[in-house]
């Protein structure tokens, strides 16, 4: 399963794939107090021309003198050119990308791992479950449903945050609330005077739906402490153990399958993952 | 009456006050207060093992910690009667040497030499004076690095054990850091040419001068102490009867004396001594400088310590020539743990240092004393500011806390090593 | 503007300080990355009332010294340790061992009291936040410069958590252990490249422990070998008499 | 494969004759044990060593390792050069060679690391038999062999050795620098006398059969709980592995900070932070999690990968670990339910 679904093109010019491609900032956008929203682009336009990826891939975003950060992509593949990244300021490097500014450089190296089965998800519906910063990744895939909607079936997008000023890419689900080809639901743990949605777990909003176990994929991702939750719901509804996706947050240093470091069970997540089915994590000792 | 008080002064190594009582213009008492908190030393080596002194007692001092290291290491092999090798001497007495380079150069340059060209520190000479700042730093740099090679780092060195080394450095390195050495000489020589030129007030010392001495050579790892004006030579195992050591209540650190007068240990003491013993081109410098004979004027210790560097440089490169073609081994030699009392005694940059233990039968020490050379120089140093001070009482503020100043770091002190 | 950095010494042996100086080669450009604005051991003039950085050596022993560090946490955004005698309490430690009135009688015997507001020597996290710092005894200049790059970047903190025996395999030395001598390098903090090790040296503990060792292993394990298992203790004593383990 | 037979006492012929166009590095001894090191004189090499301290590896991955040097103002590199020195490595045993076909998997696989790639490329490998020791069990995982990884392998028939060429280089430099002849019967009877008693040398014999149902099925057993608290989580297991490849990645800053390096460094699995992410989470907090999962990677991770164990019975990681724990102790323990 694993290395055929992993991209195996070395990534840079020079055929070092741990060497950064320069890319320039070109938009940043204060999300919440601890979340931005840069859009990136790689500086050589050839390179930039090649860069295609899948919904659930990452990038490995390098700032020299502090070091490198996975990030997963969340502008959609159909989207060229530029890539968009939702990074919460969580340590060194995320902390110095904060601190940069629009026409700064960083270095970019990717695109990395393995992403949803986008063509297996194909005719099907589709059911998102995000928490938190999880819906970094999910939104790319969103966003590639939406640009290509009419290939699905029901899609259904949940999303929990802690509060209302947690709550990511508000504008996008303003957007995507008028819609009826989407049905969108947000839930906030602790709600303020202001919140008109669903208060409470993402879990309980499983209430509210029903699925077609036949032919529905589910892709969650989120905290680690949510997957075990949410996929109990999902077996309720009798989904399927291998068509349920999920993405892993693991420690890593190169991205590409050396390093060690996302060793979770017997896989890596940066080649074999970061999007795992069900069944692959059951499988994973030790990863849920 | 009025007091001057200059707190912590500054580019020394340690903290003390300098207190200065007038009554108008005239000087009633001056004082160097040790503000250093004591650290215990002497009671913390009581029940600890004879093989973990030498680590502690070199914690007495991070600039002096290469002789301390040493001092310590032979007073516990004089007390178990351990002989050492000569190719260990000699990789000792390198070892002290280094810290020789490293201690004047940051002395001479870093804390001496701002106040004579009118500077708060040397760091602006990196800018107007280049040279003389890289000469510094070049110095400076080859005295770390002989500690480095030798003991494996600059402070408080690592190889360095009960008879003998735990690691020789590579005979390669060695080698090229006898090249080193030699280069180094002409840099040391324009070391002892632009202290010579600084000028310093007429000034007479009235304490004595006390230093190892040996009958072949500048002494410097082992000898005798000998006396300058008191005229004697004694054998060091005798110290605690030549030596006398006081409590002050404004003190930190005890005072000392010698047939009831206070003396100066260090470069000048040494300079004084075993002049004749100098390498040739040191004695050669010597000679062509201001400094006369029998020099007392203790602001000229600052010369002397230039002098040393290029002795010290001369002779670390025979010694280098010596354990490069000379045979022999460091390894630890095998000794037996027993019962004794033994006393060792080096000369640090600053003055003679002197460690004596008692040591019981399971190895475990019974008891210790430590006499630093800036504990045995506190009393002469007040001694001189008394006499110094009415001489340039009716300067400006300013000058006259600069000339204090001047004369407290001629004496290099080392304010931490005196209150241990 | 480069940040205003004061460097005092508690009770120590300047010994780090001295190691401050001895990165000759680097000495400039490391100074040209901050606004030095007081250094009693290298430079006339007072500590000023603002600074942004304090660089600290030296334990705690006196009860001056404790208002001093109360004082530079108030000013100062980033306080950085250098060396043991600030970390872990240093060799200075070891007069805990001691009763401080005999040790005041063997110094100064029946002397007047000088000692002023003497208190058990410690680590000055024991009297205030530490944000970086340096272990050792004395610290490596290596370690020192990038720590200090580390605080003028505003990076987090990453003194080392695991014990030293990696880094001294990879220097390929015979365990001294196996040569049926105590080394500490087991639950010692690494970061020093197993510098005494690697000169053919045991550790003796100077980085102190490492948050990670696991003490109860390494007393087994000193059994294992036929070493004497309280010896673990007493050696680690050296630099390390501060510390609060259950022993 | 070609085969060829040198006399005894022509070997240093051979070393030094690859000095002159290599930097040949070979076993030499180091306080009574022995290490890879650099050759200057032939008769610094020791043959007769058991193992080395630090495996082959450090020649392919060094313990640390610049990766590149960047220049900070514009987030560029400016130097990523690979410093690969034509070498031979010289006295391989066959659980070495085989370690380092088990990392060209990992770094010559998928993404090539061109660091390792270009060493791997400028070294050659002259192997040399051995007879087991205490430690050894590369019997167990049938890494005793090696049939391919090497350049020349020679076996000691006692008074000459038996050549196996492997490479066309090897065959190149073997009769360009040392006196050799043809195989004969005999040669070859003594061969197979010699890999029999060397086989029949072996006293581990741990049983491996089934061992990912085995890691699987236990994998919740107190037997991990009793192996970690005995771990001094040192890492001392995976430095002297030879086919422990995990490494660490960061950034230092020159004094001036406007220059800098990216560098690399040997990691362990065994050390707290290695799976520690963001916000406090670690994935393997306590030690038994991490002891477990050194174990469980090389003999089934890598194994599903790869279709091999990740571990040549070198017995280097049972020498240095000072709790004494070994992939063979682990193995009987996991059997056995009861740690020895
Ligand atoms: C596949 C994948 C996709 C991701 N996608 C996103 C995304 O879209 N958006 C996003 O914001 N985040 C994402 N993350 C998480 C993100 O990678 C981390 O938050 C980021 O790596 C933190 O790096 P940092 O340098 O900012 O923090 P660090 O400075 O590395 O600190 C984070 C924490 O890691 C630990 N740590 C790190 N290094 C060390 C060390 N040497 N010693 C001790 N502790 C250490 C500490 O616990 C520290 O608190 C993703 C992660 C993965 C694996
Ligand atoms: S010598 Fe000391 S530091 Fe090195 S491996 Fe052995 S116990 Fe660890
Ligand atoms: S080996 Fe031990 S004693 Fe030596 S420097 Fe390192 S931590 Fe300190
Ligand atoms: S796990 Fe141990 S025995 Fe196996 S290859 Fe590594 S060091 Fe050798």
């Amino acid at each position: 399963m694993s290395a055929a679904h992993t991209q195996e093109r070395q990534m840079s010019s020079d055929g070092n794939p741990y060497r950064p491609w320069p890319a320039r900032i070109t938009s940043i956008l204060d999300l919440t107090e601890k979340e931005k929203l840069f859009e990136l682009r790689i500086i050589d336009p050839e390179i930039r021309e090649a860069f295609q990826f899948h919904a659930g891939q990452f990038v490995e975003v390098s700032i020299f003198g502090v070091g490198e950060a996975p990030i997963s992509i969340s502008s959609a593949p159909s989207k060229q050119g530029f890539i968009e990244l939702c990074v919460r300021n969580a340590g060194d490097v995320t902390g110095a990308l904060h601190k940069k500014r629009c026409g700064d450089v960083v270095g970019l190296r990717g695109p990395l791992g393995r992403g949803f089965p986008f063509e297996a998800m194909k005719g099907n519906d589709v059911l998102l479950v995000a928490g938190g910063l999880g819906i970094a990744p999910l939104k790319s895939l969103i966003n590639h449903i939406h640009d290509e909607r009419h290939e699905f079936g029901k899609v259904t997008i949940m999303y929990g945050a802690r509060n209302p000023s947690e709550v990511l890419f508000r504008y996008q689900f303003d957007m995507w609330r008028h819609r009826d080809d989407f049905n969108l639901m947000l839930t906030v743990d602790e709600s303020d005077d202001a919140w008109d949605g669903e208060v409470g777990l993402v879990t309980k909003l499983f209430e509210k739906i029903d699925v077609d176990p036949d032919n529905t994929y589910g892709a969650v991702c989120g905290p680690p402490v949510m997957y075990e939750f949410v996929i109990a719901e999902m077996r309720k509804k009798n989904m399927d153990v291998d068509k349920i996706y999920m993405s892993f947050e693991r420690r890593m240093k190169c991205g590409i399958g050396k390093c060690g470091h996302c060793g979770v069970g017997h896989q890596y997540a940066c080649i074999d993952g970061p999007v795992f089915s069900y069944w692959e994590a059951m499988n994973l000792q030790g990863a849920i | 009456m009025s007091l001057i008080t200059v707190e912590h002064v500054a580019r020394i190594e340690g903290h003390g006050t300098i207190s200065v009582e007038l009554d108008g213009s005239i000087v009633k008492d001056v004082r160097m207060d040790i503000v250093e908190p004591a650290r215990f030393f002497e009671p913390m080596i009581v029940g600890r093992r004879f093989d973990e002194i030498s680590l502690i007692t070199s914690r007495i001092c991070g600039i002096c910690s290469p002789t301390h290291t040493v001092t310590s290491l032979k007073a516990i092999e004089d007390a178990m009667n351990i002989p050492v090798s000569e190719r260990t001497e000699l990789f000792r007495k390198l070892l002290v040497y280094g810290s020789f380079l490293q201690n004047h150069a940051t002395h001479l340059y870093i804390f001496s030499a701002p106040d004579y060209v009118g500077l708060p520190s040397v760091f602006p000479l990196a800018e107007t004076h280049p040279d003389v700042f890289q000469r510094a730093l070049k110095i400076k740099k080859a005295g770390n690095e002989l500690c480095t090679l030798v003991g494996g780092r600059p402070v408080h060195p690592v190889t360095a054990v009960m008879g003998g080394f735990s690691q020789e450095p590579d005979p390669r390195e060695l080698e090229v850091f006898r090249d080193r050495l030699a280069d180094l000489v002409d840099d040391a020589v324009a070391t002892a040419q632009m202290f010579d030129s600084f000028e310093v007030p007429e000034f007479s010392s009235s304490g004595d001068m006390l230093a190892l001495v040996e009958d072949d050579g500048y002494a410097v790892y082992d000898g005798d102490t000998a006396a300058l004006e008191a005229g004697w030579r004694r054998p060091v195992a005798e110290y605690r009867a030549f030596i006398t050591e006081e409590v002050f209540a404004h003190s930190n650190a005890k005072h000392s004396t010698s047939g009831g007068r206070s003396f100066m240990t260090g470069a000048i003491a040494r300079v004084n001594l075993s002049r004749d013993m100098l390498m040739p081109r040191a004695a050669e410098v010597l000679a062509s400088l201001n400094v006369r004979v029998v020099e007392k004027n203790t602001f000229l210790n600052n010369v002397c310590q230039a002098v040393e560097l290029i002795d010290a440089c001369e002779r670390c490169t025979m010694y280098c020539d010596r354990l490069l073609d000379e045979g022999g081994t460091s390894v630890p030699v095998e000794f037996e743990i027993k019962a004794g009392s033994g006393v060792g005694a080096t000369e640090a940059p600053r003055g003679t240092v002197y460690h004596s233990y008692s040591i019981g039968d399971d190895g475990f020490v019974t008891g210790g004393d430590i006499i630093t050379p800036t504990a045995q120089n506190l009393g002469n140093l007040e001694a001189d500011m008394r006499a110094f001070a009415p001489t340039i009482a009716d300067l400006p503020y300013e000058e006259f806390i600069l000339g204090m100043e001047k004369l407290v770091r001629a004496y290099d002190l080392c304010l931490s090593c005196s209150v241990h | 503007m480069a940040p205003r950095v004061v460097i005092v010494g508690l009770a120590s042996d300047f010994g780090c300080q001295v190691q401050m100086t001895n990165i000759e080669d680097d000495l400039l450009d490391v100074l040209g990355l901050i606004d030095l604005q007081y250094w009693q051991l290298a430079s006339s003039g007072h500590m000023p009332e603002e600074y942004d950085i304090a660089i600290v050596e030296g334990a705690v022993t006196t009860q001056e010294h404790v208002e001093l560090l109360k004082r530079l946490r108030k000013t100062a955004a980033v306080v950085m340790t250098i060396g043991s005698c600030a970390d872990t309490g240093g060799i200075l430690a070891l007069a805990n061992c001691v009763d401080p009135d005999v040790a005041y009688a063997a110094v100064y015997g029946k002397g007047p009291e000088v000692a002023r507001g003497r208190r058990a020597p410690g680590p000055v996290d024991a009297v205030i936040h530490v944000d970086y710092r340096v272990p050792g005894c004395p610290i490596d200049t290596d370690e020192f410069i990038n720590v200090l790059s580390r605080a003028l970047q505003g990076l987090a903190d990453r003194t080392p958590v695991d014990p030293l025996c990696a880094i001294c395999k990879t220097k390929e030395n015979v365990c001294f252990l196996d040569r049926g001598e105590v080394c500490l390098g087991l639950v010692t903090r690494t970061g020093c490249g197993a510098k005494c090790p690697t000169l053919n040296r045991p550790c003796t503990g100077c980085r102190g422990l490492a948050p990670d060792a696991n003490l109860e292993a390494a007393r087994a394990a000193f059994v294992s070998k036929g070493l004497d298992p309280t010896e673990l203790e007493r050696r680690f004593d050296l630099y390390n008499a501060a510390r609060e383990v259950t022993r | 494969m070609f085969f060829r037979v040198i006399d005894k006492e022509r070997l240093p012929d051979l070393i030094a004759g690859l000095s002159s166009e290599y930097e040949v590095v070979g076993p030499v001894e180091k306080d009574g044990r022995f290490v890879f090191a650099p050759i200057s004189d032939p008769a610094q090499v020791r043959l007769d060593y058991d193992t080395t301290l630090l495996p082959p590896k450090k020649w392919f991955l060094p313990p640390k390792e610049t990766i590149m040097r960047f220049c900070r103002a514009d987030e560029e590199v400016v130097d990523d050069e690979v410093f690969a020195p034509p070498r031979v490595l010289f006295g391989l045993h066959p659980c070495d060679i085989n370690a380092l076909l088990l990392m060209d998997n990992v770094f010559l696989e998928g993404y090539v690391d061109p660091y390792y790639k270009a060493r791997r490329e400028n070294t050659l490998i002259v192997g040399m038999s051995c007879m087991p020791t205490e430690t050894c069990f590369c019997n167990v995982w049938n890494t005793d062999e090696v049939h391919w990884g090497f350049d020349i392998f020679l076996t000691d028939l006692g008074d000459r050795y038996y050549a196996s060429l492997r490479t066309v280089k090897g065959a190149e430099i073997l009769d360009r620098h040392v006196a050799n002849r043809a195989v004969s019967d005999e040669d070859t009877r003594e061969f197979q006398r010699v890999v029999h008693r060397f086989k029949q040398g072996f006293n581990n014999n741990v049983d491996t059969t089934q061992l990912p149902v085995l890691l699987d099925a236990k994998f919740d057993s107190p037997i991990w709980d009793e192996i970690g608290d005995a771990c001094l989580s040192c890492g001392a297991c995976s430095m002297v592995c030879p086919t422990c490849y995990c490494f660490d990645v960061a950034d230092r800053l020159e004094p001036d900070q406007k220059t800098g390096l990216r560098i690399r460094t040997w990691d362990s699995c065994q050390f707290k932070e290695f799976a520690a992410v963001a916000h406090g989470q670690n994935f393997r907090e306590d030690r038994a999690s991490r002891v477990k999962y050194r174990y469980y990677h090389k003999q089934w991770g890598y194994l599903s990968k790869f279709e091999r164990v990740l571990c040549v019975g070198c017995g280097r990681c049972a020498r240095a670990c000072p709790a004494g724990i070994s992939p063979v102790k682990v193995i009987e323990a996991l059997q056995t339910g009861e740690v020895q």
